[in-house]
């Protein structure tokens, strides 16, 4: 199925799940974050869709004042199609529904993307931070975030020291 | 942290051991020689790839990516540029297609050759691991030779190779083809037909094909779970449609079908189809111009563009998202190591220590890959 | 039963196979052997690799080498370093002109002429991530990977390890003292007349 | 038999008993330590050489100037004892001290008391016993007492696991080793080494020399039984599951350093020449030459005796540098179902081939 189709195979699903939203590419469709568990679990045993793959789940910051987003890759290897989603998140409270258990993939994932944008994966059995110390403070990758001054008695060097020179 | 019972002990695998294959720590529960549960922790290779990548620009990424999958940079670069190509939409000469599949499917023999030899190391076996080294650095000279780093490359480039194929280059290839496929015999006959060797792997650490789908398991992995896919087939990406080779994947032929010895075994015959696709892709190799089709400026439009290609350890994906500006807004990387991993838990839970180390090495993760 | 001696035959079987491998290794060792001994043996080795020529490299990843008498100051390296380990600082002098007292020559040996004197050119070889990404922008090809096609520039050097961190930062500019920094821009020597 | 004549030496010297028996078994240990010593530098040395040229390379070498390991690298074991023996012994702050520092010296017993009834010609032997055989079997499971003692007082999970693995592992071994053993005191009807081996010369058809290995079948099988059965009491690969580097990183010797730890590794190679010394002495006619009939002085006898020994530990380094590691289930599945099966089965088969030939 096109994107196109698989759009329209969601909205006849669920009312007024699809956002429309200008910026995205063809492939990419946005959804309202609300019913996203139903949705997910739709697309992955809808026989039409079946989107068994989850290929990779990428939280994107649109900068200082636009949302956070979830972007999920979805691949079906019987159909051989592909959808890209998009869920924004308001800045202040990120919250969506945990895929977890509906891809198993879905686990680290969340937990890699909780870890970098502190968007919080409601229902996800253990979201806990993955690559970063757990009592790491602030999320990295968002834009305004800024390093912490010491990490448990390390200080973190802030502009690279000119040993050697002068 | 579960609860531990009166008989059971909870044993830390790593962050130092010699079979963790980098720095990872792996809290495993036991009860005597029997695992219950693993947590995987991860991060102690951490280097924020994603987040250098935002503060450097496009072309400045490609280093980065070297240092993720130490093991087989190249293909990292391959999946960056092919990615960055797709978003800008830029068409490459021919010449650099076939440089860029060669180096690709080399690399592919010698991280598959480091896999298969360290997991022979996992297993107790020491001479085959070196003997594939020593293949291996064979390998390694011709990088050498070509751009002139053994380990990091930094060779693929936006639009173009960093350095043309130098004198002679397609005979020291075909040289060592030729030198390196009875090896593979060696190989078969010291380490994978070894009565010990089937023991510990066959019918151990079986990935069921659902299970594995589920869990992202790509790659090797997932082939040895006997479902045909392959990027490079199905989703054909560079020259890739034009090359004939077969995707081998698991047949449970000493034990259940996602077994150990199937992972292994699909490696093995990887290396015999890359191969395969290096004597073609050497005969038609074009000649030509590999800097005209490199883009002076590289500023992408506004977009963002998801790709996957075939690494050695399975899909590897990059999200790169771009603002128009010199440097990316946001470049992800879906590492085929870190999929696999995730299902460590549900694939060991139930067997033996040696079993762990054993499914830990047959899944074969890199540990700079997956904590980037 | 059948089974069990089957077994116990394909032990034994592959087992012998797998020692015989082992055991001609071992004899044919003067022929198979690989290991380089270093101190005496040094890379590269026409001999024993697969056959190609030092000079034949397109590159060699080694140490970064400037010939300063070339460098024009224009920052292109720096800019191209992902890792911000080249610094270079300028000082904007009379185009193409030899200043003596800085030992500076005014113009390259491509013959470009020249506009800033070079005060500082450091590299930090510690940070270096040998990605050669600085070489290529180089208008003057000033900044090179010694060895291989550059051995006529400078000689290989991979063994350039050291003690002291601070002894891997190379300083190819020379330093300036205050008093010869002063009176090399041109406004400043109109300011003089 | 050296001790014995020692004895009567000192008798002579010195009225008591006591003092010339304690004298006699000193100077009769002296050689067997030094004997220990040199068969782990040698063995080390070998095993470092063995390796390399299975794999490919060359080993510890030495050629230029500077410091190298002399001609060949054969200073390397050397500089590695020197490096062991001034290295800091370091003791775990949680360990059950006691135990941590005996442990090395029981296992090195084990293997030193072994070496004793060795019969390396027909006349040198420190000590000639009746029941040399069953005194090496049993000498030869003290080390596991060692062994996990050190387990246990390391207070490391990974000695543990060795440990215990060690402990299976010898005592499941020492049936088929000690099933195996009995063929060749089945044949001869004595556990004396000596008369065993005297047992052994002449010759099958005038070609093959009469060893027992030669005998019938069933002993043939015995000694691969025997000698497989030895390694696995070595603790060696692909038996090695008590060390294994790749899952236990060091096993139950995770936590010794220096000196205690250079005692370990000097009962290994001492064990694996007690094992081979019975296997060559039980099965391959001890100082019995080859070729029946010649080369059969006292002094051949030690060379033969000794070379047996050599090859016996060229197969274990052999085997190691071959093959993967068993898993510790199928280790236990080979023993208790393959070899001790075959075992019985050859006991009886040999009983049988003694009651129809003779």
């Amino acid at each position: 199925m096109t994107p196109e189709q698989i759009k329209e195979r969601i909205s006849d699903q669920f009312k007024n799940s699809v956002i429309t939203n200008e910026s995205l590419g063809e492939h990419q469709v946005e959804i309202n974050g609300e019913d996203w568990l139903n949705i997910a679990t739709f697309m992955k045993n809808d026989p039409k869709l079946s989107f068994d793959q989850l290929e990779c789940i990428t939280g994107i910051d649109t900068g200082e004042e636009g949302p956070l987003q979830t972007h999920y890759n979805f691949h079906s290897m019987e159909h051989r199609h592909k959808i890209e989603v998009v869920i924004s998140h308001d800045r202040k409270d990120p919250k969506v529904s945990s895929i977890e258990q509906v891809w198993r993939i879905g686990d680290w994932f969340e937990r890699e993307t909780y870890d970098m944008f502190g968007i919080e994966y409601t229902g996800h059995r253990d979201l806990r931070r993955i690559l970063c110390p757990d009592d790491w403070e602030g999320w990295p990758l968002r834009k305004d975030y800024e390093g912490q001054e010491s990490f448990h008695g390390i200080v973190v060097p802030k502009i690279k020291e000119e040993e050697g020179w002068e | 942290m579960g609860v531990v019972q009166g008989d059971q002990m909870v044993l830390n695998i790593g962050p130092q051991h010699p079979s963790t294959h980098g720095v990872l720590r792996l809290e495993v529960t036991t009860d005597g020689e029997i695992v219950s549960k693993i947590t995987p922790h991860l991060g102690y290779l951490h280097r924020c790839f994603e987040k250098h990548a935002e503060n450097v620009t496009y072309e400045q990424v490609i280093p980065f990516t070297d240092r993720c999958d130490y093991l087989a940079s190249m293909n990292s670069n391959f999946g960056y540029v092919v990615a960055m190509e797709e978003l800008m939409d830029i068409e490459i000469s021919e010449r650099v297609q076939y440089i860029r599949v060669i180096m690709a499917e080399l690399n592919r023999i010698a991280s598959h050759l480091l896999a298969l030899g360290v997991y022979g190391l996992d297993i107790g076996a020491f001479t085959p691991f070196l003997y594939m080294l020593r293949d291996r650095e064979r390998i390694l000279d011709i990088f050498e030779y070509t751009c002139g780093a053994r380990l990091l490359y930094n060779y693929m480039w936006i639009g173009g190779v960093s350095h043309d194929l130098p004198k002679d280059f397609v005979k020291i290839c075909v040289e060592f083809l030729d030198y390196f496929e009875p090896q593979i015999e060696e190989y078969n006959n010291l380490l994978t037909f070894n009565k010990i060797f089937i023991e510990r792997t066959a019918d151990v650490g079986v990935i069921p094909a659902e299970v594995a789908v589920s869990y992202g398991v790509s790659g090797p992995n997932l082939r040895g779970s006997g479902v045909k896919w392959d990027v490079r087939k199905d989703e054909p990406y560079s020259i890739y449609d034009r090359f004939d080779f077969d995707i081998p994947t698991g047949s449970g032929e000493f034990g259940t079908l996602g077994d150990c010895f199937d992972r292994y075994w699909v490696r093995m015959l990887e290396v015999t189809q890359s191969v395969r696709i290096i004597r073609q892709a050497l005969k038609d190799l074009p000649g030509g111009d590999v800097f005209e089709t490199m883009p002076k400026k590289i500023r992408p439009p506004v977009g963002s563009v998801y790709r996957r290609t075939e690494s050695p350890r399975g899909d590897l994906g990059y999200y790169i998202v771009s603002d128009g500006t010199p440097s990316p807004t946001r470049v992800k990387m879906r590492s085929p190591a870190f999929t696999a991993l995730s299902c460590l838990d549900e694939v060991s839970s139930g067997w033996m220590i040696s079993d762990v180390l054993a499914i830990l090495g047959s899944l074969d993760i890199v540990l700079g890959e997956i904590d980037r | 039963m059948s089974r069990y001696l089957t077994n116990i035959y394909d032990t034994v079987n592959t087992l012998w196979t797998g020692m015989q491998i082992t055991f001609r290794h071992m004899m044919n060792i003067r022929r198979d052997n690989v290991t380089l001994q270093y101190p005496e043996e040094r890379w590269p080795r026409p001999e024993r690799n697969i056959g190609f020529n030092h000079e034949d490299y397109n590159v060699i990843r080694s140490r970064l080498h400037v010939d300063i008498d070339d460098c024009i100051g224009c920052y292109r390296c720096e800019r191209a370093c992902p890792v911000d380990c080249i610094k270079i600082e300028t000082i904007k002098s009379d185009r193409g002109e030899d200043i003596p007292k800085v030992n500076h020559t005014g113009v390259t040996s491509n013959g470009t002429k020249k506009g800033f004197v070079v005060s500082r050119f450091t590299i930090d070889m510690s940070e270096c991530c040998y990605c050669n990404l600085c070489t290529y922008p180089c208008p003057e090809e000033c900044i090179f990977m010694v060895g291989g096609p550059n051995s006529s520039k400078h000689p290989i050097d991979y063994e350039f390890s050291e003690t002291d961190r601070k002894d891997l930062i190379y300083q190819f500019a020379k330093k300036l003292t205050p008093k010869q920094k002063s009176g090399l821009s041109p406004i400043e020597k109109k300011a003089e007349a | 038999m050296t001790v014995d004549y020692l004895i009567e030496l000192f008798s002579k010297l010195f009225d008591s008993p006591f003092i010339s028996f304690i004298l006699a078994v000193s100077i009769a240990g002296i050689p067997l330590f030094v004997l220990m010593a040199l068969n782990a530098t040698v063995a080390v040395y070998v095993e470092r050489k063995v390796s390399a040229f299975m794999m490919d390379r060359i080993g510890p070498m030495g050629q230029g100037p500077g410091l190298h390991a002399g001609p060949w690298g054969v200073l390397q074991t050397i500089a590695d004892a020197v490096k062991l023996l001034i290295k800091e012994d370091t003791i775990p702050s949680s360990a059950d001290k006691l135990l941590f520092k005996v442990a090395p010296f029981i296992i090195f017993i084990g293997a030193f008391l072994g070496i004793a009834v060795l019969p390396f010609s027909s006349v040198i032997q420190v000590v000639d016993i009746n029941i040399g055989v069953f005194y090496i079997i049993a000498v030869g499971s003290v080390g596991v007492h060692g062994i996990v003692m050190a387990g246990w007082a390391s207070n490391n999970k990974w000695s543990l696991y060795g440990a215990m693995r060690s402990a299976a592992q010898i005592i499941s071994y020492e049936i088929p080793a000690g099933l195996s053993i009995i063929i060749p005191i089945m044949m001869t009807g004595t556990m004396n080494l000596q008369s065993m081996i005297e047992f052994q010369s002449g010759s099958i058809w005038g070609i093959l020399p009469n060893w027992i290995i030669f005998n019938n079948p069933f002993s043939f099988l015995a000694f691969f039984i025997f000698f497989i059965s030895a390694v696995a009491e070595t603790n060696r690969t692909p038996f090695d599951i008590p060390e294994a580097e790749s899952e236990l990183v060091a096993g139950w010797m995770t936590e010794y350093s220096g000196f205690r730890w250079a005692v370990f590794f000097l009962s290994e190679y001492a064990n694996m020449f007690v094992v081979s010394g019975l296997a060559a002495a039980g099965f391959l006619g001890g100082w019995l030459s080859p070729i029946p009939g010649l080369f059969n002085s006292p002094i051949w006898g030690l060379f033969w005796f000794f070379s047996k020994i050599i090859f016996l530990i060229f197969v274990m380094m052999w085997f190691r540098w071959t093959f993967p590691r068993l898993r510790v289930d199928q280790l236990m599945h080979v023993c208790w179902k393959v070899f001790i099966p075959i075992a019985m089965l050859n006991i009886f088969g040999v009983g049988i081939w003694k009651l129809i030939i003779g």
